[in-house]
């Protein structure tokens, strides 16, 4: 693949997930290039264009599939971001990726896993997550702990719900506030993320905690896993920073002397230890 | 030691051989008195006395600001097509030619920039030697970066020695053989001699950032960007789009950028990872001394000291990498 | 596509943000094809402010208070507006003695009589409403003048640029007006975008665009002052499109 | 018993300017100009500047005429502080001033009065009804930038023009690029001009003042004041003769004159002052309306007049000066040049720093206002009219055959 040219590809749906983010589903136009970008590991991103307005980086956010189609879950806040807000099917976007290292699959097996995400970190997360289900018994137990400010805010709610049935999985939700006329989800406390930690019942030499969320959180949720005895070799943190190339040129996504691009977004924290500005 | 030797007095007629295979571009000195890489007109005789050029030769490999993509509804994003002329690069001191190495290792590891590319297989490169300032520190502290080339012209009394880097050198020595004479003799070391040297790893620690170099630099800083954009290594660079009149078309175009700008780590809502100067400069040393992401621990700096000559506010990093890098500057 | 329905004035100013609009020569035919001049009373009769309007193009400062009033009526019934050239964005050189009693300035102009009294100090258009956008210089740059347009036309805004003029100078190899020639050289400070018109041809760059994030002002001072630069000169130069420099 | 009429804002015009109808009974018996753009009181502004720093801020009283006013402010401050500059630099501010002249001319008749002749609103009517002549007249107009930018760095605000001399003296490839510009254009104006006489009157006869222009001078410069009255005053004595007065009405003050004629400048007063022999007829006591006619005959002098300038530029052989240098004194200097509208002052005074002490700018629409208020009146009586919008449409038409620059007059 050429590294600056984007794959055509054509939006295929358009899900409203909240009142700022939305799940699109994409398509590449050409069969090698499909092939290419839908062969990722959860954790790794994209570069997504759209015509006119530039190029981002997007986590992936679903599985990795046959026919080639791609979900990505996008927050509109930007000079890019927003005008997604108006796009829909047919419209056409570019494609370049995948790009990055994911979480660490095989250093997962027979563990059990602990997934922590905040805010808008569940876009990578549910890839993972999604990628756990569906070799579900490569490993141990499964927990997800996942937190937004408010319920309206909760990412992929109505796929949570229906996972909680299942009892091979464990899913603990927070909200730093709750809307008065709503009615919370069963398994839904107000708190912040981290006080999800408190108590929580793990055997961190079996355990792996794949984190992601706003960086502010990051500390919190460190001290936490550390007090639960985790090492910091067993927690992997996805980072997200400024990135144009995607594939370490730009130099706009150092992260001490990583690359965020091509050394991560996903890092573990032993990596991050002692790094300035790393867990901001 | 037998060696190849073109006479100075042969210089331009060595120059008009080598025309026949390309434009030659080297250092001219302009009416202002600064010196430039430039297409040599014919007749005229390079400034090979000028320790450094404005502008690095970096400019010939990656433009201050070029499209590199175009986007037309309907065929999607094309690259630009177009000939990349053959150049000749004449009179590059040996740290301009490790720059040049060290942006071939950024910009052709892994999956080459087709831009980049492009203009690099065009370039014939040809060193000279030169003798350091005080504002250049090749000379102080090895670096692992080479200083390769085509052809080497070593500037010794009354004209230059020959050395071949490449068999396009070999080539090009080909067509100039009417001019080499053949000497005896044993020409003195010169700045090379500093790269492709084995370096002990820089230290593992990260910078510290209570040493209070990095306030005393921010606080003098003009934030001009004088002194990433002169530096042949520095290779940020930021990348824009923008839609054309029509509706229909757009442009992708990217820029130098420099790390002590304020956006430079900025995301989205204006979160910053690098919010003040301060942490700004330990990127920029990190960088320059230490080297980062795929080139981790490939310190950048070629020691060509255009940093310290353009710098309005005279900042100079030196001092600070002789204590933190164990080493000589 | 239906045309983007269009308000271009100016306020207190000298119409060259406007006119570098129609300077645009080249793309006038194209931008006539995409945009209706609805209200611009520089070029279009009759100018009647009515409607909705998809942007407003706002050249000039306010310094009266009938400005305020149009500015307003602008902003409601704007969907985006955008603040075109230094004196809209930063106030410019109609500002450049705000620190003077405007009353003061009149009268040195109009002795006792009762003209313009209603006079006050030149403020940016931010200063009263919500800017969506702006373009800085004095004049603006055609090119970015265009971008701008050409942006509207797909729904984006311009990205803001925080480049110092030294960069677009130094990208193009110019010789250094401050430290080679010791002159009084606002490059450092300024914003760029400009491509470094001025000192590209050996002149000093004065500033025109507005001053750039974290421009470090103290030490640029000092800079001018070691080369023998007095104190009211460089504050003085300084004001001429940007009157918040402190001292 | 009377009462005003609406007052509407002018357009098609630079600044802003109402025009104010008043009535007795139904109908329409007076009318009044309003200059109420908001003053930047650049004459206070300028006080406590050093000398280089004044033609830099003075040239932003205005963007059309911004190399005018940028071109006499250096010469008032030149001739104050005892500056000569060279000839090339003089031979290069004038076809900087010309090419003002061409772009002026070209966005007054094409944008902003042929409008008025085609029954349209502006130019983008124009692309509809006449496109091939706002081609024409946005090529002219972009000729005229280019000569402005190629010589002040930039159409708007020249920065290269500075005292003494100029930034970076253009080259001789780029003068011949503007020659070839020249040389095309030239082609196409006697036809320009032959269309606007052509072009239906839509107003009556109304006839202008006594005139007044510089003179003595290459084209456009001089140092003094000539009149079709036959006097002649000395640049130095010009502030006092113009005799400004400040008015309630208006924030541009008034040229009271002698408080007894009235006069008209700007290219009908220049030509009515030096009637090109062909062009005699047509402008022998020719109407106001008819400057569109002069706009047309002054953009082809100005052609012919820049070519002549390049040929003698190229011949001499261009040289990279420096600008003279200047040394801080005392002293005071005016210099006239006409602006495309009309005659325009700049006085200066300097103390021995070289800081201003006193500035006084005339400007061309201040000097118009009383031609024009009386042309207005003149048009309403003899409209004699209770058709509130044909008097309005008409008093607007009438009010653009002056061009009036409101930001200059007003600064
Ligand atoms: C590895 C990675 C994965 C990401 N995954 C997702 C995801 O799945 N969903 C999602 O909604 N967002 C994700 N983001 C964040 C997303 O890239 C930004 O929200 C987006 O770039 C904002 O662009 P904008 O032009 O809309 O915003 P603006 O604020 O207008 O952008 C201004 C500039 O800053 C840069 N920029 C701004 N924010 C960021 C940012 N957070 N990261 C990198 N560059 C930034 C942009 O490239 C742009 O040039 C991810 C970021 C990274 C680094
Ligand atoms: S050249 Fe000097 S002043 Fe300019 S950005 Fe670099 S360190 Fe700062
Ligand atoms: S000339 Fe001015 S703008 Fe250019 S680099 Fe020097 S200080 Fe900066
Ligand atoms: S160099 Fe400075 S003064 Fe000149 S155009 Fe640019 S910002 Fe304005």
């Amino acid at each position: 693949m050429n590294t600056n040219l984007p794959a055509a590809a054509t939006i295929t749906s358009v899900r409203r997930l909240t009142a700022d983010t939305s799940l699109f589903t994409l398509a590449c136009n050409d069969r090698d290039a499909a092939l290419e970008l839908s062969s990722f590991q959860p954790g790794q991103f994209l570069e997504l264009s759209l015509p006119g307005f530039g190029e981002i980086p997007i986590s992936y956010c679903g599985l990795p599939s046959a026919c080639g189609a791609i979900e990505l879950c996008i927050r509109h806040v930007g000079h890019v971001t927003s005008p997604l807000r108006r796009a829909g099917p047919g419209d056409a976007v570019g494609l370049r990726g995948p790009f990055g290292h994911g979480f660490p699959l095989d250093g997962y097996e027979n563990q059990d896993l602990l997934l922590i995400a905040g805010g808008l970190g569940m876009a990578p997360l549910r890839s993972l997550l999604l990628a756990l289900l569906d070799q579900r018994s490569r490993w141990g137990n499964l927990t997800l702990l996942y937190g937004a400010r408010e319920t309206g805010a909760l990412l992929f709610l109505d796929e949570l719900l229906d996972l909680t049935k299942r009892s091979d999985i464990r899913i603990q939700l927070a909200v730093d506030r709750r809307e008065q006329c709503l009615e919370g989800p069963p398994n839904c406390r107000v708190a912040l993320l981290p006080a999800l930690l408190d108590g929580l019942a793990i055997q961190p030499e079996h355990t792996c905690a794949a984190l992601c969320g706003p960086p502010v959180v990051y500390a919190y949720l460190v001290a936490g896993l550390k007090q639960l005895g985790l090492s910091g070799n067993r927690i992997h943190l996805s980072l997200e920073r400024r990135m144009k190339c995607g594939i370490g040129r730009c130099g706009h996504c150092a992260v001490g002397s990583f690359l965020c691009c091509s050394d991560g977004p996903v890092f573990s924290l032993t990596q991050l230890q002692g790094i300035e500005g790393a867990l901001a | 030691m037998a060696v190849d030797f073109i006479a100075e007095r042969d210089l331009q007629r060595c120059l008009n051989l080598l025309r026949r295979q390309g434009e030659v571009h080297a250092p001219l000195r302009d009416t202002d008195g600064m010196v430039r890489f430039g297409p040599l007109p014919t007749g005229v005789l390079p400034d090979l006395t000028a320790v450094r050029t404005l502008l690095p030769p970096k400019k010939y490999l990656l433009h201050p600001r070029e499209t590199i993509l175009f986007y037309q509804a309907g065929s999607g994003y094309q690259l630009p097509s177009g000939d990349v002329p053959r150049l000749i690069l004449f009179g590059l001191h040996p740290c301009d030619l490790a720059g040049i190495n060290y942006l071939d290792q950024v910009f052709l590891g892994n999956e080459p920039d087709p831009l980049y590319a492009a203009r690099r297989a065009a370039l014939t490169l040809i060193g000279t030697s030169c003798a350091p300032d005080q504002f250049c520190s090749c000379h102080l502290r090895p670096s692992p970066l080479t200083a390769s080339c085509d052809l080497f012209l070593q500037q010794i009394g009354g004209g230059f020695v020959v050395s071949c880097g490449s068999s396009r050198g070999v080539e090009l020595l080909e067509t100039v053989t009417e001019l080499i004479q053949e000497r005896e003799l044993t020409p003195p070391a010169d700045t090379r001699s500093f790269f492709g040297q084995q370096l002990p790893p820089p230290p593992r620690s990260e910078l510290d950032p209570a040493l209070p170099d990095w306030q005393n630099l921010a606080e003098q800083c003009l934030g001009c960007g004088a002194c990433s954009i002169c530096c042949p290594t520095c290779c940020c660079f930021d990348v824009l789009e923008s839609g054309g009149l029509d509706g229909s078309s757009a442009e992708r175009w990217r820029r130098w950028d420099n790390c002590l700008f304020k956006s430079h780590a900025q995301v989205a809502g204006g979160a910053s990872f690098q919010k003040d100067r301060t942490q700004r400069f330990r990127y920029r040393y990190r960088h320059k001394y230490r080297g980062f992401g795929q080139l981790k621990r490939l310190p950048s700096c070629v020691g060509c000291g255009r940093c310290r000559a353009v710098c309005p506010a005279g900042l100079d990093l030196r001092p600070l990498a002789e204590r933190l890098e164990g080493c000589a500057p | 596509m239906k045309k983007l329905r269009l308000a271009i004035t100016g306020l207190t100013a000298c119409s060259g943000c406007q006119l570098t609009l129609l300077n645009c020569e080249a793309e006038l035919p194209q931008l006539l094809e995409k945009f209706e001049f609805h209200y611009f009373p520089l070029a279009c009769s009759p100018a009647v402010l009515k409607g909705r309007y998809d942007a407003a193009l706002v050249e000039g400062c306010l310094s009266m208070p009938h400005e305020r009033q149009l500015l307003l009526a602008l902003r409601s019934q704007s969907q985006l507006l955008i603040a075109v050239g230094s004196c809209a964005v930063w106030g410019g050189v109609a500002a450049l003695k705000n620190g003077t009693d405007r009353e003061l300035l009149r009268r040195q102009v109009y002795g006792q009589s009762r003209t313009a009294v209603g006079t006050f100090s030149p403020q940016p258009l931010q200063s009263l409403v919500t800017v969506d956008a702006v373009i800085n210089g004095c004049p603006p740059e055609k090119k970015e003048l265009i971008g701008l347009m050409s942006g509207l036309l797909l729904g984006s805004l311009p990205v803001p640029n925080d480049q110092p003029v030294c960069s677009d100078c130094r990208m193009k190899e110019n010789l250094c007006l401050l430290t080679e020639r010791a002159q009084l050289c606002l490059g450092p400070l300024t914003l760029g975008g400009c491509e470094a018109r001025c000192p590209s041809q050996g002149v000093p760059c004065e500033g025109c665009r507005g001053p750039v994030p974290e421009a470090n002002l103290g030490e640029a001072l000092e800079l001018f002052l070691q080369k023998e630069y007095g104190r009211a000169i460089v504050i003085e130069r300084l004001r001429r499109f940007y009157p918040e420099w402190k001292s | 018993m009377s009462r005003s009429g609406r007052i509407d804002i002018l357009t098609r015009v630079e600044g802003h300017g109402k025009i104010e109808l008043i009535r007795t009974g139904s109908r329409v018996t007076d009318a009044r100009l309003h200059l109420h753009e908001s003053p930047r009181l650049f004459e206070a502004l300028l006080l406590g500047k050093r000398f280089d720093e004044v033609a830099e801020i003075a040239c932003r009283i205005c963007s059309i005429c911004s190399t005018v006013h940028k071109v006499a402010a250096l010469q008032a401050i030149e001739q104050a502080l005892g500056v000569r500059v060279s000839p090339q630099t003089g031979l290069l501010r004038q076809l900087a001033v010309q090419g003002g002249q061409i772009e002026s001319h070209a966005l007054h008749i094409y944008c902003l009065a042929l409008p008025d002749y085609l029954g349209v609103g502006g130019f983008p009517g124009l692309a509809n009804v006449a496109p091939q002549k706002l081609k024409q007249g946005l090529k002219i107009k972009a000729l005229g930038n280019l000569i402005q930018e190629t010589i002040g760095g930039r159409a708007i605000h020249p920065f290269n023009l500075l005292v003494g001399g100029l930034g970076r003296t253009p080259g001789p490839e780029h003068l011949q690029r503007l020659a070839d510009g020249l040389q095309e254009v030239r082609e196409e104006l006697p036809d320009l001009i032959e269309f606007t006489a052509s072009l239906p009157e839509t107003l009556p006869p109304l006839f202008p003042p006594e005139a007044c222009a510089v003179s003595g001078g290459p084209a456009l410069f001089g140092d003094h004041l000539a009149t079709s009255t036959g006097e002649t005053v000395p640049a130095d004595a010009a502030a006092s003769w113009l005799n400004e007065k400040v008015e309630a009405h208006s924030h541009a003050k008034f040229s009271r004159f002698d408080g007894q004629t009235v006069y008209l400048v700007g290219p009908l007063a220049r030509l009515h002052l030096s009637i090109p022999a062909e062009y005699a007829q047509e402008l022998a006591g020719a109407p106001v309306s008819s400057s569109l006619l002069a706009r047309a005959i002054e953009l082809q002098q100005a052609v012919e007049h820049s070519l002549m300038l390049i040929t003698h530029l190229l011949a001499a052989g261009l040289q990279q000066e420096k600008p003279a240098a200047v040394v801080p004194t005392s002293g005071q200097g005016t210099a006239l040049i006409e602006a495309p509208r009309g005659v325009l002052l700049h006085s200066y005074t300097f103390d021995q720093r070289g800081i201003c002490t006193g500035a006084d700018i005339i400007t061309p629409t201040a000097i118009n206002q009383a031609a024009i208020e009386g042309s207005l009146k003149a048009l309403v009586a003899a409209l004699d009219s209770t058709d509130y919008q044909q008097v309005k449409t008409a008093c607007e038409r009438l009010v653009r055959c002056f061009d009036p620059c409101i930001s200059c007059a007003v600064h």
